[in-house]
């Protein structure tokens, strides 16, 4: 037999850790951040860095959610939706105006479960009818937007829970608690996507969906799993803008769908699936923060501030993307 | 390429061709004539639509409320329509709805915004179905130009706009910084308010306007922007003047998740129950009432009046054609007589719908 | 230069002819039963739906949205997505309302030219930049409304005149709004565009398979580029519509079509992941959209439910009309 | 030696729309053999491998496992019933690790109630590799291994079903040699060998002397149906080509014969001092009739400059002149206006579009073939495409065919009449044309290789293997870390041997 491939050359690229490309998003986080403490005195203040990452809390939150379905690929719109419905939900369980309810963290569990409920909605859709996830979640979306308004019935529920309202209240080490139950999704998704089966497989299922088919993994439960897990966030998150508002919204989870989008794409996760995770989602959350928080501090008119900050996102993706572009390279 | 012959798209194709073949009309044809005819419709044909953005505030809510009571009062049913703030999903509702039956239709509408406005009340003339909108149209469309466009009616937001900031300058003690969160800046009910809200100022030299924001009349948009604003202006802010209630709510959120609940005095416009309450409580400065229940009463009451002949287009005074409703500045002197909306009959006698006039739209 | 090459004496001809299958056919029926299953539900609710004059307003209100996802299933189909075209098209209502007093029936193709001129400029962005189609137009999205805003002052440029754009308001033969037939008229041109030439091969083998199609030599930045292209000078007439339609031009009058439009496409049965489907599809599918949109309040949905019911159902259709005989994964 | 055979198939048929792939195959796999199994492209042989792991139902026939009939629903199931396979195509996840690869469904031990434990994994994967004597870091994430190191994961993957079954397994390799190194090839039999002590092997391989090599009996497919069986002690690869192709074989597998004397004064294609990112000052001449074939191991920078002679890859210096003239190649589209063509190695990625018809396949370059002005003719498309279906023999129900649903070689075929159909192509970059092809397959492309530079066009070969970059080649250029080492003659009747390359390339 003749050989032809027989030594191979020596390796450049590391195989193991980070790449490069993954150091793209914090760059520009880095970078975005001096350019405003340097433009603006109050934006450098011990305050509003707080201010900062408080107000990150809940799009961290959604984001943890949506990083696990894009990492399989797929596209998750149902964050409005899930959250306006979740938000009802906690609003009237917990000790509020409507009516004598009072079960505490009970309820706040109840409205996570009727998250993972409808994230479980989707991910039936997507699988057993092989709706594309992006018409299955925005369906879904609608139907958490029914459901919050038939729970809504005209009167707006006002909590008065205690320890709910505390959490958007109370700080612990100079941050509101809602922001280190933030920062303890952060911690559970990434040991979700790192030590267990249903994280490993979402990244699997992003990466080469057919090939664990081929190896006997049966995909369409870890799929529904993910979506459920999902909505689980979504839940959390639509209890924690609750506490934040006093009262529970319909509207509460309004934009949250394409910020959370955008603060995972601007992190490095990408929409074709495969690649990123939750810390690179959690830099893109506090990029578009930081991002937000400056524009104001600097005093960007508000007319113009949306178009700024859309100018910056797709200037930050293209710098991230700059170092590893090749030619013939598919971009969607 | 696929040569195989995709038949739905023959199908359309065929249609179109013979659609064009037949040539162009200005005029749907095969409509009945729908002249308006005055008067005539008996009580039990009247159809009564009220349309609103959404269910899903209380503002609205209350108007939907304020709608059914009145046709409960006369026998019939309100047709709800919601529109999720979609102007074109309103157009949309709003020509399927003349599309049917238009002759004793009675239509209570709110405008997404101006713009939406012409549209609706041409759709409206067409079909003769009576229209009653309120608070947004552009300033050269007159309800007095048409025959079943029978009335505008708005709040004056210049006015109330001045009115809390008024109030909020008061409360200050007529001097130091406030911040003014906007609502959604292409709704002529914003910009009133707002200019208002500068008419105030100049009149209050002593309050300094620090920063102005765009919130979208959200309170969860009121929350973050007002966090911010808070941390950019620390302790120099010592009032928020919102220009609707829930963003002022919001704006309450925050200073309490600030540590200044209480220390910084907020305003608002639209006095719904949880503003209210606020102020009852003393968390919040003012608002002004503008009455949702009402609104979504005397709208349609206005509309049936004339429908059923009780009363002519021709009679109503030309003041009251357009005209600004009366409206209250809520201050914690007189909040208990806001606290619950209430739906009065007697406004609705034919008679009385012009009663709230406080003048006409200038 | 060119060279023969005759591999082998043919010894029998290797092709066999054999049409599409019945379910195949089916499969091509399935954007159009769903839409008369949808009226037919609509008419069982309420059996006054069922008449002329309201097919008619709902054949007129469907027009923009129709072009609208005409134009962004080109992007769909190279494989990306165009979130800007709604924000596109408030802009474009904006711009030709503060033309058409200077240029009049000069406007409307202004306007059309520059909304091309700005989608293609995403595309540039897109291609050049190798940033994902979703972040450009996202981008795309808040820069244009942004514009919007600040061209319009942020408020609502209302048409005195609005002749120019009259004829939109017309009928054809009495029953067919014009711009509906305008609508139509533009799928059918894309549509015949591309069939007669290579553009539907170029255009599909960029969204199944890019790398594939460029190394075939297929001008695929140039088709994309091309596909945002149109996709902005649709956004561009669904705008001449809107502002026939509605007298004036406002920053953010054609924002809430966003998600319709791509809904209708994907209830069309077009892949969002590229390379299969039809801008016929998309006509259907902005049918069954705009019917689920108004007909279920009007035919007596309360609000809340109506939600729902949009929700359900529009997962449904996509069921029912995706073709995945194409597609094996669906994501 | 058990009597019950461990897998016997009798009589499977199976129908594709205007395919019979399977036509009433019989098949025993005996206990602790090593069977091989030979036949062309198109034989079957993918159709009932799949068949085999539950991938494909068959319309008719049987499946016994150790005497009992079996119905397989899936990989799951006939991992179960302690078959497994080794996918021809690669069946790893990129963005895993190779342990995670390796016990991807069935992780036993390394996952406990959903949990990972990375040590445990480490381990057990470990285990796996060094089995099969590979040194690859299990941790490593599998997009950063190379095409070999990959098939080596692949392999230590299959081997966990010794786990899985308390039955002694059937495994099933699908060409596992055809990118690997000789001593991983060396490697890999030792390992079936092993695997024989306590196991069955089903091998596939277009490599006659492999499956002589390796296996104890060889089944040989023709046309949907099993035709011979041979024990390999004794036999010689004529034999079993002969079963195969149904008649004796020529010797002149590389169609020596039809190799033209290349006579240009001027070369097609030259290029002077080409540097891009992983090669350096390149210098290669190509004349019209001639192969020219690039040689090198992995990482010697062969592909990019493939690539780079397509416009696919940028250059940073040089130049390359095509008949004399200078020209540019700032994209692929620039090098197909040039008469430049490529086929790439990844067939089913980047050669072809899946989803869309042959006819849409083979005219999407040249598209001017199957167009008058710009608008698409029907009726001319419809005459090219057939007559280049006939002429290149291609095995297709018709034009409309989805291209996926060929044979690989089928769709090699069409890929290659893409640059053909346009009739202006001066120079072919072939860029492993051959992978995965099997014997018969492999004669007709390089046949068409011959014609093709009998007419004039220059070809540059990326070859499959050292002999067949020796068969084909007029002149070899041997790359080695970017830099061309050296060039060698090639001439028809004075080949090289490996042995003088491989000195060149390391």
């Amino acid at each position: 037999m003749t050989a032809e491939e027989v030594v191979t050359a020596p390796r450049r690229q590391s195989r193991r850790g980070a790449s490069f490309r993954d150091a793209g998003p914090p760059v520009a986080l880095i970078v975005i951040f001096g350019i405003f403490a340097a433009l603006s005195p109050q934006f450098r203040s011990i305050d509003n860095v707080q201010n900062i990452v408080d107000a990150a809390a809940v799009l961290a939150v959604v984001t943890c959610g949506i990083t696990f379905v894009l990492m399989m690929g797929s596209i998750d719109l149902s964050a409005a939706g899930v959250m306006g419905a979740s938000a009802l939900t906690v609003s009237l369980l917990v000790a509020n105006n409507r009516n004598d309810n009072d079960f505490g963290l009970l309820g706040i569990l109840v409205a996570v479960l009727l998250g993972c409920a409808f994230g479980c909605l989707s991910g039936l859709a997507l699988v057993l009818l092989k709706v594309p996830s992006f018409m299955a979640t925005l369906g879904v979306s609608a139907i958490g937007l029914g459901v919050a308004t038939l729970m809504f019935a005209g009167v707006q529920p006002n909590i008065s829970d205690a320890m709910l309202e505390s959490w958007a209240i109370e700080r612990f080490l100079g941050f509101a608690y809602l922001t280190w139950i933030a920062a303890a999704c952060i911690l559970v998704g990434w040991l979700i996507q790192r030590y267990t089966r249903l994280g490993r497989y979402a990244y699997a299922i992003g990466g080469a969906e057919e090939v664990l088919t081929l190896s006997g993994v049966r995909v369409k439960p870890y799929k529904i799993a993910v979506f459920t897990l999902a909505g689980a966030f979504y839940g959390l998150g639509g209890v924690m803008v609750t506490s934040q508002l006093g009262a529970g919204l319909v509207q509460a989870g309004d934009g949250y769908d394409f910020s959370a989008i955008t603060a995972a794409v601007v992190g490095g996760t990408l929409l074709t699936g495969g690649r990123g995770g939750i810390l690179h989602s959690a830099v893109g959350v506090l990029l578009v923060m930081v991002l937000t928080n400056g524009l104001v501090q600097v005093g960007v008119s508000p007319y113009w501030q949306g178009g700024v900050e859309g100018l910056i996102v797709v200037a930050a993706v293209a710098a991230a993307v700059i170092p590893q572009r090749r030619r013939n390279q598919v971009v969607k | 390429m696929k040569i195989t012959p995709r038949p739905a798209a023959a199908i359309m194709s065929l249609s179109l061709a013979a659609a064009v073949l037949t040539g162009c009309s200005s005029e749907q044809a095969g409509g009945e004539d729908t002249s308006a005819s005055e008067a005539g419709c008996k009580s039990a044909d009247v159809r009564l639509v009220g349309q609103v953005r959404n269910e899903s505030n209380p503002y609205e809510a209350s108007w939907l409320a304020g709608g059914d009571a009145f046709a409960q009062s006369v026998g019939l049913k309100q047709e709800r329509l919601t529109y999720d703030g979609d102007s074109t999903k309103q157009q949309e509702q709003i020509s399927q709805l003349l599309a049917g039956d238009t002759k004793c239709l009675v239509m209570n509408v709110l405008p997404n915004g101006d713009s939406d406005t012409p549209p609706i009340v041409k759709g409206a003339d067409q079909a003769g179905a009576y229209l009653v909108t309120q608070w947004n149209k552009p300033a050269d469309l007159k309800p007095a130009d048409y025959k079943t466009w029978i009335s505008h009616i708005t709040y004056n937001g210049v006015e109330s706009g001045q009115q809390i900031g008024d109030a909020l300058a008061t409360a200050i003690g007529g001097t130091g910084g406030i911040i003014a969160l906007q609502g959604i800046l292409d709704t002529a009910a914003a910009k009133d308010r707002f200019a208002g809200l500068e008419a105030s100022l100049k009149k209050n030299s002593g309050v300094k306007l620090l920063d102005q924001q765009a919130a979208n009349f959200s309170r969860a948009e009121a929350l973050t922007v007002t966090k911010t604003l808070l941390t950019k202006h620390g302790d120099n802010v010592k009032g928020i003047w919102a220009a609707n209630d829930d963003m002022a709510l919001g704006a309450l959120e925050a200073l309490q998740q600030a540590g200044k609940a209480g220390k910084v005095a907020v305003v608002g416009i639209d006095a719904v129950p949880d503003a209210i309450t606020a102020i009852q409580g003393g968390k919040m400065t003012a608002t002004v009432s503008s009455d949702g229940t009402w609104q979504g009463g005397i709208g349609l009451a206005i509309g049936y009046c004339v429908a059923t002949g009780k009363l002519k287009v021709a009679d109503i005074a030309a003041d009251n054609r357009a005209f600004f409703a009366k409206q209250f500045l809520v201050t914690k002197d007189n909040a208990a007589d806001f606290a619950q909306p209430k739906s009065n009959p007697a406004d609705y006698e034919c008679g009385n719908v012009f009663n709230r006039v406080a003048g006409p739209l200038t | 230069m060119s060279t023969p090459v005759a591999v082998r004496p043919a010894t029998e001809p290797a092709t066999v002819k054999s049409g599409p299958r019945p379910v195949e056919r089916l499969t091509g029926f399935m954007p159009l039963i769903a839409l008369v299953a949808l009226v037919a539900a609509l008419t069982i609710a309420d059996p006054d739906f069922l008449t002329q004059r309201s097919l008619t307003a709902a054949a007129r209100t469907a027009a923009p949205l129709i072009v609208l996802a005409a134009g962004a299933t080109l992007v769909v189909l190279c494989g990306g997505i165009d979130l800007s075209i709604a924000a596109l098209a408030s802009l474009s209502t904006v711009l030709l309302a503060l033309w058409l007093p200077d240029l009049g029936g000069l406007a409307t193709p202004v306007v059309i030219v520059v909304a091309a001129a700005i989608g293609a400029v995403q595309g540039t962005a897109h291609v050049l930049l190798r940033i994902p189609s979703f972040i450009v137009t996202l981008g795309g999205l808040s820069i244009l409304s942004a514009v919007a805003l600040v061209v319009s002052g942020a408020g609502t440029v209302r048409v005195v005149d609005d002749s120019p754009v009259k004829w939109l308001d017309l009928y054809v033969a009495g029953y067919v709004p014009m711009s509906f037939a305008v609508a139509v008229i533009v799928v059918a041109l894309i549509a015949v565009v591309l069939k007669v030439t290579p553009l539907q091969s170029w255009i599909s083998a960029t969204g199944y398979s890019e790398s594939a199609a460029r190394l075939a030599g297929t001008p695929v930045d140039l088709v994309k580029i091309g596909a945002f292209c149109v996709s902005g000078a649709c956004a561009g007439l669904a705008a001449v519509m809107l502002v026939s339609r509605q007298f004036s031009g406002g920053p953010t009058m054609a924002d809430n079509l966003l998600l319709p439009a791509v809904a209708a496409i994907v209830v069309g049965g077009t892949a969002i992941t590229g390379g299969h489907g039809s801008v016929w599809r998309s006509l259907a599918g902005a049918l069954v959209v705009t019917l689920l949109r108004v007909g279920l309040p009007i035919v007596g949905v309360p609000s809340a439910y109506e939600q729902i019911l949009y929700g359900a159902i529009i997962v449904v259709a996509v069921a029912l009309t995706l073709d995945r005989s194409r597609v094996s994964i669906i994501k | 030696m058990s009597a019950v055979p461990a897998l016997e198939v009798r009589g499977l048929v199976k129908h594709y729309p205007g395919v019979k792939a399977l036509d009433g195959v019989d098949l025993i796999v005996r206990q602790n053999e090593v069977l091989g199994l030979a036949g062309e492209n198109g034989a079957g042989k993918s159709t009932l491998l799949k068949a085999l792991v539950g991938l494909v139902a068959p319309d008719a026939g049987e499946i016994y496992v150790r005497g009992e009939p079996v119905k397989l629903r899936s990989v799951v199931d006939a991992a179960d019933h302690g078959i497994g396979m080794v996918f021809q195509e690669q069946s790893l996840v990129p963005n895993l690790t190779a342990a995670e690869n390796i016990v991807l469904g069935s992780e036993g031990a390394a996952v406990r109630r959903g949990i990972y434990r990375w040590d445990a994994m480490r381990r057990l994967a470990q285990e796996q590799l060094d089995k099969i004597g590979s040194h690859i870091d299990p941790l490593a994430r599998t997009d950063t291994l190379t095409f070999a190191e990959r098939q080596m994961v692949e392999i230590a993957k299959v081997l966990r079903i010794e786990e899985r079954s308390q039955h002694p397994p059937v495994i099933i390799l699908d060409e596992p040699t055809s990118v690997l190194e000789s001593k991983e090839i060396e490697t890999l039999f030792a390992q079936i060998r092993r695997l024989r002590e306590f196991a069955s092997v089903v091998f596939v391989s277009h490599r006659l002397d492999e499956v002589l090599d390796v296996c104890d009996r060889v089944t040989v497919l023709r046309s949907g149906q099993s035709v011979g069986e041979v024990a390999t002690a004794g036999a010689v690869p004529r034999e079993l080509h002969r079963m195969m192709i149904g008649s004796t074989g020529s010797d002149d597998h590389y169609h020596e014969n039809a190799a033209a004397p290349v006579t240009a004064e001027q070369p097609r294609l030259s290029v002077r001092g080409l540097s891009g990112k992983s090669f350096h000052d390149i210098d290669l001449d190509v004349a019209a009739g001639e192969i020219v074939a690039i040689v090198g191991v992995h990482g010697s920078g062969r592909e990019d400059v493939c690539r780079a002679l397509f416009g696919a890859e940028p250059t940073t210096a040089g130049e390359i002149r095509m008949d004399g003239k200078k020209i540019d190649l700032p994209n692929t589209r620039a090098a197909c206006a040039a008469g430049i063509g490529y086929v790439p190695a990844e067939r089913k990625i980047e050669g072809m579009v899946g989803s869309m018809s042959v006819a849409e396949n083979m005219t999407l370059t040249k598209q001017k073939a199957r167009c008058t002005g710009p608008f698409v003719a029907p009726k001319k498309q419809a005459t090219l495409v057939d007559s280049w279906i006939r002429r290149l023999s291609i095995r297709t129900p018709n034009r409309d065919t989805a291209i996926g649903r060929l044979s690989g070689g089928n769709q090699q075929k069409v890929v290659l009449a893409r640059w053909l159909v346009g009739g202006d192509i001066r120079l072919l970059l072939l860029d492993h044309p051959t992978r995965g092809l099997d014997i018969g397959a492999r004669s007709e492309v390089y046949r068409l290789m011959r014609e093709l530079a009998a007419s004039g066009v220059a070809t540059v070969l990326l070859a499959d293997s050292l002999e067949e970059a020796i068969g084909m080649a007029d002149r070899i250029l041997v790359m080695n870390d970017g830099r061309v080492a050296t060039e060698v003659a090639c001439p028809s009747g004075g080949k090289p041997s490996p042995l003088d390359l491989v000195k060149e390339m390391v």
